[in-house]
Protein backbone atom coordinates (compact mmCIF):
# COMPACT_ATOMS: atom_id res chain seq x y z
CA UNK A 1 0.00 0.00 0.00
CA UNK A 2 1.29 3.75 -1.33
CA UNK A 3 0.44 6.46 1.74
CA UNK A 4 1.22 10.37 0.57
CA UNK A 5 1.33 12.76 2.84
CA UNK A 6 0.98 16.57 2.31
CA UNK A 7 1.21 20.05 3.71
CA UNK A 8 1.86 19.68 7.39
CA UNK A 9 1.06 16.23 7.91
CA UNK A 10 4.06 15.72 5.18
CA UNK A 11 6.12 18.08 8.00
CA UNK A 12 5.17 16.54 10.81
CA UNK A 13 5.76 12.53 9.66
CA UNK A 14 8.78 14.26 8.05
CA UNK A 15 8.06 11.73 5.12
CA UNK A 16 6.23 12.46 1.53
CA UNK A 17 5.54 8.97 0.76
CA UNK A 18 5.86 5.29 2.21
CA UNK A 19 5.54 1.55 1.16
CA UNK A 20 3.23 0.29 4.18
CA UNK A 21 2.40 -2.95 4.98
CA UNK A 22 -0.17 -3.07 7.38
CA UNK A 23 -0.84 -6.54 9.57
CA UNK A 24 -3.54 -8.45 8.68
CA UNK A 25 -7.18 -7.51 9.92
CA UNK A 26 -6.76 -3.41 8.40
CA UNK A 27 -9.65 -2.84 6.17
CA UNK A 28 -10.64 0.40 6.38
CA UNK A 29 -8.85 4.12 6.23
CA UNK A 30 -9.75 4.29 10.02
CA UNK A 31 -7.87 1.14 10.62
CA UNK A 32 -4.88 2.25 8.64
CA UNK A 33 -4.44 5.48 11.07
CA UNK A 34 -4.81 3.51 14.37
CA UNK A 35 -1.54 1.49 12.61
CA UNK A 36 0.01 4.77 10.81
CA UNK A 37 0.15 6.22 14.44
CA UNK A 38 2.31 3.68 16.09
CA UNK A 39 4.99 3.96 13.24
CA UNK A 40 7.18 6.98 15.23
CA UNK A 41 5.93 10.31 17.45
CA UNK A 42 5.83 12.13 14.09
CA UNK A 43 3.48 10.15 12.63
CA UNK A 44 1.47 10.44 16.02
CA UNK A 45 1.53 13.77 15.94
CA UNK A 46 0.10 14.02 12.24
CA UNK A 47 -3.01 12.13 13.13
CA UNK A 48 -3.24 13.61 16.65
CA UNK A 49 -6.40 15.72 15.47
CA UNK A 50 -8.56 13.66 13.13
CA UNK A 51 -10.96 16.59 12.35
CA UNK A 52 -8.50 18.16 10.71
CA UNK A 53 -7.26 15.37 8.68
CA UNK A 54 -8.47 14.56 5.13
CA UNK A 55 -8.23 11.00 3.16
CA UNK A 56 -8.47 10.03 -0.17
CA UNK A 57 -8.19 6.23 -1.10
CA UNK A 58 -7.00 6.15 -4.97
CA UNK A 59 -7.25 9.77 -5.59
CA UNK A 60 -11.04 9.60 -4.48
CA UNK A 61 -12.05 11.35 -0.97
CA UNK A 62 -12.94 9.09 1.77
CA UNK A 63 -13.83 8.92 5.34
CA UNK A 64 -12.76 6.52 8.61
CA UNK A 65 -14.97 3.79 6.58
CA UNK A 66 -13.71 3.91 3.34
CA UNK A 67 -12.18 0.42 2.55
CA UNK A 68 -8.34 -0.20 2.02
CA UNK A 69 -6.79 -2.88 0.27
CA UNK A 70 -3.02 -3.63 -0.89
CA UNK A 71 -2.27 -2.01 -3.84
CA UNK A 72 -3.99 1.16 -2.49
CA UNK A 73 -3.23 4.81 -2.92
CA UNK A 74 -4.11 6.85 0.35
CA UNK A 75 -3.07 9.90 1.07
CA UNK A 76 -3.15 11.84 3.96
CA UNK A 77 -3.99 15.82 3.98
CA UNK A 78 -5.02 18.97 5.88
CA UNK A 79 -8.73 20.59 4.26
CA UNK A 80 -7.41 21.94 0.63
CA UNK A 81 -6.62 26.03 0.34
CA UNK A 82 -5.86 26.44 -3.29
CA UNK A 83 -7.59 28.96 -5.84
CA UNK B 1 -9.70 22.35 -20.64
CA UNK B 2 -8.41 21.96 -17.07
CA UNK B 3 -4.38 22.79 -17.00
CA UNK B 4 -2.06 22.10 -14.12
CA UNK B 5 1.45 24.26 -14.26
CA UNK B 6 3.62 25.88 -12.35
CA UNK B 7 4.51 28.54 -15.29
CA UNK B 8 2.88 31.60 -15.42
CA UNK B 9 -0.27 31.92 -18.12
CA UNK B 10 -1.30 34.74 -20.19
CA UNK B 11 -4.93 35.81 -19.60
CA UNK B 12 -4.99 37.27 -22.83
CA UNK B 13 -3.80 34.26 -25.09
CA UNK B 14 -5.95 31.79 -22.78
CA UNK B 15 -9.09 34.20 -23.52
CA UNK B 16 -8.54 34.32 -26.87
CA UNK B 17 -8.38 30.48 -27.84
CA UNK B 18 -11.31 30.18 -25.34
CA UNK B 19 -13.60 32.15 -27.60
CA UNK B 20 -11.95 31.98 -31.31
CA UNK B 21 -14.26 31.58 -34.18
CA UNK B 22 -17.05 30.89 -32.11
CA UNK B 23 -20.27 32.87 -32.93
CA UNK B 24 -22.75 30.81 -30.77
CA UNK B 25 -21.13 32.23 -27.63
CA UNK B 26 -22.81 35.20 -26.31
CA UNK B 27 -21.06 35.76 -22.98
CA UNK B 28 -17.69 34.83 -21.21
CA UNK B 29 -17.20 34.94 -17.72
CA UNK B 30 -13.75 34.42 -16.23
CA UNK B 31 -12.34 34.89 -12.95
CA UNK B 32 -8.46 34.95 -11.89
CA UNK B 33 -6.84 34.70 -8.52
CA UNK B 34 -3.83 36.87 -7.25
CA UNK B 35 -1.18 36.30 -4.54
CA UNK B 36 -2.00 39.50 -2.16
CA UNK B 37 0.73 40.85 0.21
CA UNK B 38 -0.73 39.99 3.27
CA UNK B 39 -1.93 37.85 5.53
CA UNK B 40 -5.55 36.31 4.38
CA UNK B 41 -6.55 34.12 7.12
CA UNK B 42 -6.25 33.50 10.92
CA UNK B 43 -2.85 31.75 12.13
CA UNK B 44 -3.52 28.84 14.22
CA UNK B 45 -3.96 29.93 17.69
CA UNK B 46 -0.41 30.69 19.64
CA UNK B 47 1.64 29.93 16.85
CA UNK B 48 2.64 30.98 13.51
CA UNK B 49 3.22 35.03 12.31
CA UNK B 50 -0.12 37.44 13.13
CA UNK B 51 -2.42 38.10 11.00
CA UNK B 52 -1.93 41.24 9.15
CA UNK B 53 2.03 40.26 8.79
CA UNK B 54 3.48 40.93 4.97
CA UNK B 55 3.43 38.21 2.76
CA UNK B 56 6.77 37.77 0.73
CA UNK B 57 5.22 34.65 -1.10
CA UNK B 58 3.75 31.85 -0.83
CA UNK B 59 4.41 28.13 -1.94
CA UNK B 60 1.75 25.98 -3.56
CA UNK B 61 1.34 21.91 -3.29
CA UNK B 62 -0.29 19.67 -4.76
CA UNK B 63 -1.24 16.26 -5.31
CA UNK B 64 0.17 15.43 -8.82
CA UNK B 65 -2.59 13.11 -10.47
CA UNK B 66 -5.84 13.61 -7.83
CA UNK B 67 -5.53 17.34 -8.57
CA UNK B 68 -6.19 16.61 -12.10
CA UNK B 69 -8.78 14.30 -11.28
CA UNK B 70 -10.66 16.33 -9.14
CA UNK B 71 -10.51 19.64 -12.04
CA UNK B 72 -12.00 17.00 -14.72
CA UNK B 73 -14.83 16.39 -11.80
CA UNK B 74 -15.45 19.53 -11.19
CA UNK B 75 -15.56 21.05 -15.15
CA UNK B 76 -17.69 18.21 -15.95
CA UNK B 77 -20.06 18.82 -12.89
CA UNK B 78 -20.37 22.77 -14.20
CA UNK B 79 -20.85 21.08 -17.73
CA UNK B 80 -23.40 19.10 -16.59
CA UNK B 81 -25.03 21.82 -15.26
CA UNK B 82 -25.29 25.01 -17.48
CA UNK B 83 -25.10 25.03 -21.19
CA UNK B 84 -21.91 25.72 -21.49
CA UNK B 85 -19.79 26.37 -24.71
CA UNK B 86 -16.88 25.70 -23.16
CA UNK B 87 -14.80 25.67 -19.36
CA UNK B 88 -11.11 26.37 -18.89
CA UNK B 89 -9.43 25.84 -15.33
CA UNK B 90 -5.69 26.65 -15.02
CA UNK B 91 -3.76 26.34 -11.44
CA UNK B 92 -0.17 26.75 -10.73
CA UNK B 93 1.94 25.11 -8.11
CA UNK B 94 4.93 26.05 -6.78
CA UNK B 95 6.26 29.57 -5.02
CA UNK B 96 4.37 32.66 -6.01
CA UNK B 97 5.26 36.20 -5.18
CA UNK B 98 2.52 38.70 -4.38
CA UNK B 99 0.90 39.56 -7.43
CA UNK B 100 1.63 36.67 -9.06
CA UNK B 101 -1.77 35.16 -10.69
CA UNK B 102 -2.42 31.99 -9.02
CA UNK B 103 -5.84 30.49 -10.62
CA UNK B 104 -7.51 31.14 -14.08
CA UNK B 105 -11.58 29.51 -14.44
CA UNK B 106 -13.70 30.57 -17.36
CA UNK B 107 -16.59 30.00 -18.57
CA UNK B 108 -18.52 30.76 -22.07
CA UNK B 109 -22.20 29.96 -22.81
CA UNK B 110 -24.88 31.80 -24.84
CA UNK B 111 -26.20 33.59 -22.40
CA UNK B 112 -24.44 35.08 -19.35
CA UNK B 113 -26.24 34.08 -16.42
CA UNK B 114 -24.78 30.38 -17.11
CA UNK B 115 -21.42 31.72 -17.66
CA UNK B 116 -21.51 34.33 -14.92
CA UNK B 117 -22.73 30.94 -12.62
CA UNK B 118 -20.83 28.08 -13.99
CA UNK B 119 -17.55 30.67 -13.88
CA UNK B 120 -18.40 31.42 -9.51
CA UNK B 121 -18.96 27.48 -9.74
CA UNK B 122 -15.96 26.20 -10.86
CA UNK B 123 -13.71 28.55 -8.21
CA UNK B 124 -15.86 27.60 -5.38
CA UNK B 125 -15.14 24.21 -6.06
CA UNK B 126 -11.92 24.21 -6.99
CA UNK B 127 -11.37 26.28 -3.65
CA UNK B 128 -12.64 23.09 -1.31
CA UNK B 129 -11.70 20.32 -3.98
CA UNK B 130 -8.84 20.82 -5.37
CA UNK B 131 -5.84 19.54 -3.27
CA UNK B 132 -3.93 22.13 -3.26
CA UNK B 133 -2.05 23.89 -0.04
CA UNK B 134 -0.69 27.64 0.73
CA UNK B 135 1.98 28.00 2.55
CA UNK B 136 2.82 31.82 3.32
CA UNK B 137 6.72 32.63 3.87
CA UNK B 138 6.21 35.85 5.89
CA UNK B 139 8.81 38.08 7.69
CA UNK B 140 7.95 35.88 11.02
CA UNK B 141 7.85 32.42 9.25
CA UNK B 142 6.27 30.08 7.57
CA UNK B 143 2.50 29.06 8.11
CA UNK B 144 0.02 27.06 6.21
CA UNK B 145 -3.15 28.74 5.06
CA UNK B 146 -6.37 27.19 7.02
CA UNK B 147 -9.37 26.25 5.32
CA UNK B 148 -11.54 29.07 5.64
CA UNK B 149 -15.41 28.94 6.82
CA UNK B 150 -16.31 30.69 4.19
CA UNK B 151 -14.68 28.92 1.06
CA UNK B 152 -16.81 26.09 2.39
CA UNK B 153 -20.14 28.23 3.11
CA UNK B 154 -19.52 28.94 -0.83
CA UNK B 155 -19.09 25.80 -1.93
CA UNK B 156 -21.93 24.25 0.37
CA UNK B 157 -24.23 26.41 -1.72
CA UNK B 158 -23.63 24.79 -5.02
CA UNK B 159 -24.41 21.08 -2.67
CA UNK B 160 -27.53 19.63 -4.18
CA UNK C 1 -12.33 53.43 -15.99
CA UNK C 2 -14.62 53.53 -18.46
CA UNK C 3 -14.99 53.64 -22.32
CA UNK C 4 -17.16 54.45 -25.30
CA UNK C 5 -15.62 53.19 -28.73
CA UNK C 6 -15.91 51.93 -32.01
CA UNK C 7 -13.03 49.81 -32.43
CA UNK C 8 -12.24 46.61 -31.06
CA UNK C 9 -10.43 46.15 -27.70
CA UNK C 10 -7.54 43.62 -26.63
CA UNK C 11 -9.12 42.07 -23.47
CA UNK C 12 -5.70 40.49 -22.75
CA UNK C 13 -3.84 43.93 -23.07
CA UNK C 14 -6.91 45.24 -20.47
CA UNK C 15 -6.25 42.92 -18.02
CA UNK C 16 -2.13 43.50 -17.76
CA UNK C 17 -3.57 47.07 -17.28
CA UNK C 18 -6.17 46.55 -14.90
CA UNK C 19 -4.00 44.76 -12.51
CA UNK C 20 -0.14 45.79 -13.12
CA UNK C 21 1.86 46.24 -10.02
CA UNK C 22 -1.50 45.79 -7.55
CA UNK C 23 -0.70 43.68 -4.77
CA UNK C 24 -3.62 44.16 -2.36
CA UNK C 25 -5.92 41.83 -5.72
CA UNK C 26 -7.08 38.94 -4.27
CA UNK C 27 -9.24 38.31 -7.62
CA UNK C 28 -10.00 39.85 -10.92
CA UNK C 29 -13.93 39.30 -12.61
CA UNK C 30 -14.42 40.21 -15.81
CA UNK C 31 -17.18 39.48 -18.48
CA UNK C 32 -17.09 40.18 -22.12
CA UNK C 33 -20.55 39.82 -24.03
CA UNK C 34 -20.05 38.63 -27.86
CA UNK C 35 -22.36 39.12 -30.96
CA UNK C 36 -23.67 35.44 -31.59
CA UNK C 37 -25.47 34.52 -35.19
CA UNK C 38 -28.63 34.21 -34.04
CA UNK C 39 -31.74 36.36 -32.76
CA UNK C 40 -31.89 36.63 -29.19
CA UNK C 41 -35.30 38.27 -29.27
CA UNK C 42 -38.77 38.01 -29.79
CA UNK C 43 -39.42 39.77 -33.22
CA UNK C 44 -42.45 42.42 -33.45
CA UNK C 45 -45.42 40.96 -33.55
CA UNK C 46 -46.08 40.09 -37.49
CA UNK C 47 -43.38 42.20 -38.53
CA UNK C 48 -39.58 41.74 -39.19
CA UNK C 49 -37.36 38.40 -39.71
CA UNK C 50 -38.29 35.75 -37.39
CA UNK C 51 -36.64 34.51 -34.27
CA UNK C 52 -34.00 31.78 -35.13
CA UNK C 53 -33.13 34.09 -38.61
CA UNK C 54 -29.06 34.26 -38.27
CA UNK C 55 -27.64 37.17 -37.95
CA UNK C 56 -25.22 38.39 -40.69
CA UNK C 57 -24.20 41.42 -38.57
CA UNK C 58 -25.86 43.97 -36.08
CA UNK C 59 -25.47 47.98 -35.81
CA UNK C 60 -25.40 49.40 -32.43
CA UNK C 61 -26.88 52.95 -32.15
CA UNK C 62 -25.86 55.42 -28.94
CA UNK C 63 -26.55 58.50 -27.31
CA UNK C 64 -22.94 60.22 -27.14
CA UNK C 65 -22.75 61.91 -24.32
CA UNK C 66 -25.17 60.39 -21.90
CA UNK C 67 -23.46 57.04 -22.81
CA UNK C 68 -20.61 58.09 -20.82
CA UNK C 69 -22.64 59.72 -17.99
CA UNK C 70 -24.52 56.70 -17.47
CA UNK C 71 -21.52 54.60 -17.27
CA UNK C 72 -19.45 56.61 -15.12
CA UNK C 73 -22.95 56.67 -13.41
CA UNK C 74 -22.89 52.95 -12.75
CA UNK C 75 -19.70 52.45 -11.70
CA UNK C 76 -19.91 54.64 -8.92
CA UNK C 77 -22.28 52.81 -7.61
CA UNK C 78 -20.20 49.83 -7.95
CA UNK C 79 -17.74 51.56 -5.71
CA UNK C 80 -20.06 52.66 -3.22
CA UNK C 81 -22.02 48.89 -3.13
CA UNK C 82 -18.42 46.86 -2.60
CA UNK C 83 -14.86 47.59 -1.32
CA UNK C 84 -13.41 47.26 -5.05
CA UNK C 85 -9.77 47.86 -6.09
CA UNK C 86 -10.41 49.41 -9.71
CA UNK C 87 -13.30 48.42 -12.46
CA UNK C 88 -13.58 48.76 -16.15
CA UNK C 89 -15.92 49.45 -18.77
CA UNK C 90 -15.29 49.36 -22.29
CA UNK C 91 -18.56 49.48 -24.83
CA UNK C 92 -18.57 49.45 -28.11
CA UNK C 93 -20.49 51.30 -30.85
CA UNK C 94 -21.12 50.89 -34.66
CA UNK C 95 -21.42 48.27 -36.95
CA UNK C 96 -20.45 44.59 -35.43
CA UNK C 97 -20.20 40.93 -37.21
CA UNK C 98 -21.31 37.43 -35.23
CA UNK C 99 -18.47 36.79 -32.96
CA UNK C 100 -17.53 40.47 -32.53
CA UNK C 101 -16.73 41.64 -28.68
CA UNK C 102 -19.26 44.21 -27.57
CA UNK C 103 -18.81 45.00 -24.10
CA UNK C 104 -16.25 44.13 -21.67
CA UNK C 105 -16.78 45.08 -17.59
CA UNK C 106 -14.31 43.74 -14.72
CA UNK C 107 -14.07 44.54 -11.08
CA UNK C 108 -11.16 44.04 -9.26
CA UNK C 109 -10.93 43.30 -5.12
CA UNK C 110 -9.35 41.89 -2.54
CA UNK C 111 -11.98 39.36 -1.90
CA UNK C 112 -13.39 37.13 -5.01
CA UNK C 113 -17.18 37.32 -3.89
CA UNK C 114 -16.87 41.56 -4.12
CA UNK C 115 -15.16 41.20 -7.28
CA UNK C 116 -17.70 38.25 -9.00
CA UNK C 117 -20.58 40.37 -7.58
CA UNK C 118 -19.83 43.79 -8.81
CA UNK C 119 -18.99 42.24 -12.03
CA UNK C 120 -22.48 40.68 -12.47
CA UNK C 121 -24.07 44.33 -11.02
CA UNK C 122 -21.82 46.39 -13.87
CA UNK C 123 -23.14 44.17 -16.98
CA UNK C 124 -26.61 44.29 -15.61
CA UNK C 125 -27.40 47.50 -14.57
CA UNK C 126 -25.48 48.41 -18.01
CA UNK C 127 -27.96 46.33 -19.80
CA UNK C 128 -30.96 48.40 -18.62
CA UNK C 129 -29.46 51.85 -17.98
CA UNK C 130 -26.84 52.93 -20.81
CA UNK C 131 -28.21 54.08 -23.70
CA UNK C 132 -26.83 51.51 -26.70
CA UNK C 133 -29.59 50.01 -29.40
CA UNK C 134 -28.84 47.55 -31.45
CA UNK C 135 -30.45 46.57 -34.91
CA UNK C 136 -29.79 43.07 -36.28
CA UNK C 137 -29.08 42.98 -39.77
CA UNK C 138 -30.67 39.33 -40.71
CA UNK C 139 -31.42 37.81 -44.47
CA UNK C 140 -34.99 38.73 -44.19
CA UNK C 141 -33.88 42.02 -43.29
CA UNK C 142 -33.36 44.74 -40.34
CA UNK C 143 -34.94 44.45 -37.04
CA UNK C 144 -34.59 46.90 -34.06
CA UNK C 145 -34.21 44.40 -30.71
CA UNK C 146 -36.46 44.47 -27.82
CA UNK C 147 -35.42 45.34 -24.57
CA UNK C 148 -35.49 41.72 -23.01
CA UNK C 149 -37.73 41.57 -19.34
CA UNK C 150 -34.82 38.98 -17.91
CA UNK C 151 -32.50 41.77 -18.05
CA UNK C 152 -35.08 44.12 -16.47
CA UNK C 153 -35.35 41.14 -13.81
CA UNK C 154 -31.06 40.97 -14.10
CA UNK C 155 -31.26 44.82 -12.82
CA UNK C 156 -33.94 44.55 -10.29
CA UNK C 157 -31.81 42.16 -8.36
CA UNK C 158 -29.49 44.82 -7.92
CA UNK C 159 -32.55 48.12 -6.49
CA UNK C 160 -32.34 48.94 -3.08
CA UNK D 1 -34.65 73.20 -27.07
CA UNK D 2 -32.66 70.09 -28.70
CA UNK D 3 -35.09 67.52 -29.29
CA UNK D 4 -32.75 64.10 -30.40
CA UNK D 5 -34.46 60.68 -31.41
CA UNK D 6 -32.74 57.65 -31.07
CA UNK D 7 -33.05 53.94 -33.22
CA UNK D 8 -36.76 53.13 -34.00
CA UNK D 9 -38.06 56.85 -33.07
CA UNK D 10 -35.30 58.18 -35.23
CA UNK D 11 -36.52 56.21 -38.10
CA UNK D 12 -39.64 56.90 -37.60
CA UNK D 13 -39.73 60.87 -37.31
CA UNK D 14 -36.88 60.82 -39.73
CA UNK D 15 -35.08 62.93 -37.67
CA UNK D 16 -31.61 62.28 -35.39
CA UNK D 17 -32.03 65.95 -33.91
CA UNK D 18 -33.90 69.37 -34.48
CA UNK D 19 -34.53 72.40 -32.83
CA UNK D 20 -37.89 73.51 -31.06
CA UNK D 21 -39.27 76.15 -29.90
CA UNK D 22 -42.76 74.89 -28.24
CA UNK D 23 -45.54 77.54 -27.78
CA UNK D 24 -45.69 78.82 -24.07
CA UNK D 25 -47.59 76.84 -21.84
CA UNK D 26 -44.90 73.51 -22.25
CA UNK D 27 -43.70 72.56 -19.06
CA UNK D 28 -43.23 69.21 -19.26
CA UNK D 29 -42.00 66.04 -21.14
CA UNK D 30 -45.51 65.19 -21.28
CA UNK D 31 -46.93 68.39 -22.72
CA UNK D 32 -43.71 68.50 -24.82
CA UNK D 33 -45.13 65.27 -26.57
CA UNK D 34 -48.04 66.44 -27.12
CA UNK D 35 -46.81 69.27 -29.00
CA UNK D 36 -44.12 67.23 -31.15
CA UNK D 37 -47.10 64.77 -32.14
CA UNK D 38 -48.53 67.64 -34.01
CA UNK D 39 -45.38 68.82 -36.19
CA UNK D 40 -45.56 65.31 -38.67
CA UNK D 41 -46.88 62.47 -39.04
CA UNK D 42 -44.15 60.83 -38.47
CA UNK D 43 -43.47 62.36 -35.21
CA UNK D 44 -47.41 61.47 -34.59
CA UNK D 45 -46.38 57.66 -35.85
CA UNK D 46 -42.91 58.06 -33.37
CA UNK D 47 -45.30 58.67 -30.05
CA UNK D 48 -47.68 56.51 -30.48
CA UNK D 49 -47.22 54.08 -27.67
CA UNK D 50 -45.79 55.61 -24.83
CA UNK D 51 -45.11 52.69 -23.11
CA UNK D 52 -41.97 52.01 -25.27
CA UNK D 53 -40.59 55.23 -25.05
CA UNK D 54 -37.59 56.41 -22.78
CA UNK D 55 -36.80 59.94 -22.24
CA UNK D 56 -33.67 61.78 -21.13
CA UNK D 57 -33.74 65.21 -20.14
CA UNK D 58 -29.96 66.53 -19.57
CA UNK D 59 -28.81 63.32 -20.26
CA UNK D 60 -30.32 61.58 -17.29
CA UNK D 61 -33.97 59.83 -17.39
CA UNK D 62 -36.89 61.52 -16.69
CA UNK D 63 -40.86 60.65 -17.01
CA UNK D 64 -43.84 62.67 -18.59
CA UNK D 65 -43.70 64.52 -15.38
CA UNK D 66 -40.01 66.13 -15.86
CA UNK D 67 -39.81 69.71 -16.14
CA UNK D 68 -38.22 71.02 -19.28
CA UNK D 69 -37.52 74.47 -19.96
CA UNK D 70 -35.85 76.14 -23.14
CA UNK D 71 -32.14 75.06 -23.61
CA UNK D 72 -32.58 71.79 -22.22
CA UNK D 73 -31.42 68.66 -24.60
CA UNK D 74 -34.40 66.09 -24.31
CA UNK D 75 -33.61 62.75 -25.89
CA UNK D 76 -36.56 60.08 -26.96
CA UNK D 77 -35.36 56.68 -27.68
CA UNK D 78 -36.56 52.97 -26.60
CA UNK D 79 -36.06 50.90 -23.69
CA UNK D 80 -32.17 50.46 -24.17
CA UNK D 81 -30.33 47.30 -25.63
CA UNK D 82 -26.57 47.31 -25.15
CA UNK D 83 -24.46 44.80 -23.15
Amino acid sequence: MKVLYFAWLKAKTGIGEESVAPPPGIATVGQLIEHLRTLSPGHAAAFETLSVVRVAVNQDYGGLDTPVKPGDEVAFFPPVTGG
Amino acid sequence: MIRVQREDFDPGAELAGFSAGKTSVGGICLFIGLVRDYLGHSPASGSGPAAGAEVRAMTLEHYPGMTERQLEAIEAEAHKRWPLEDTLVIHRYGRLEPGERIVLVAASSAHRDAAFEACRFLIDWLKTKAPFWKVEHTRDGDSWVDAKESDDAAAARWEK
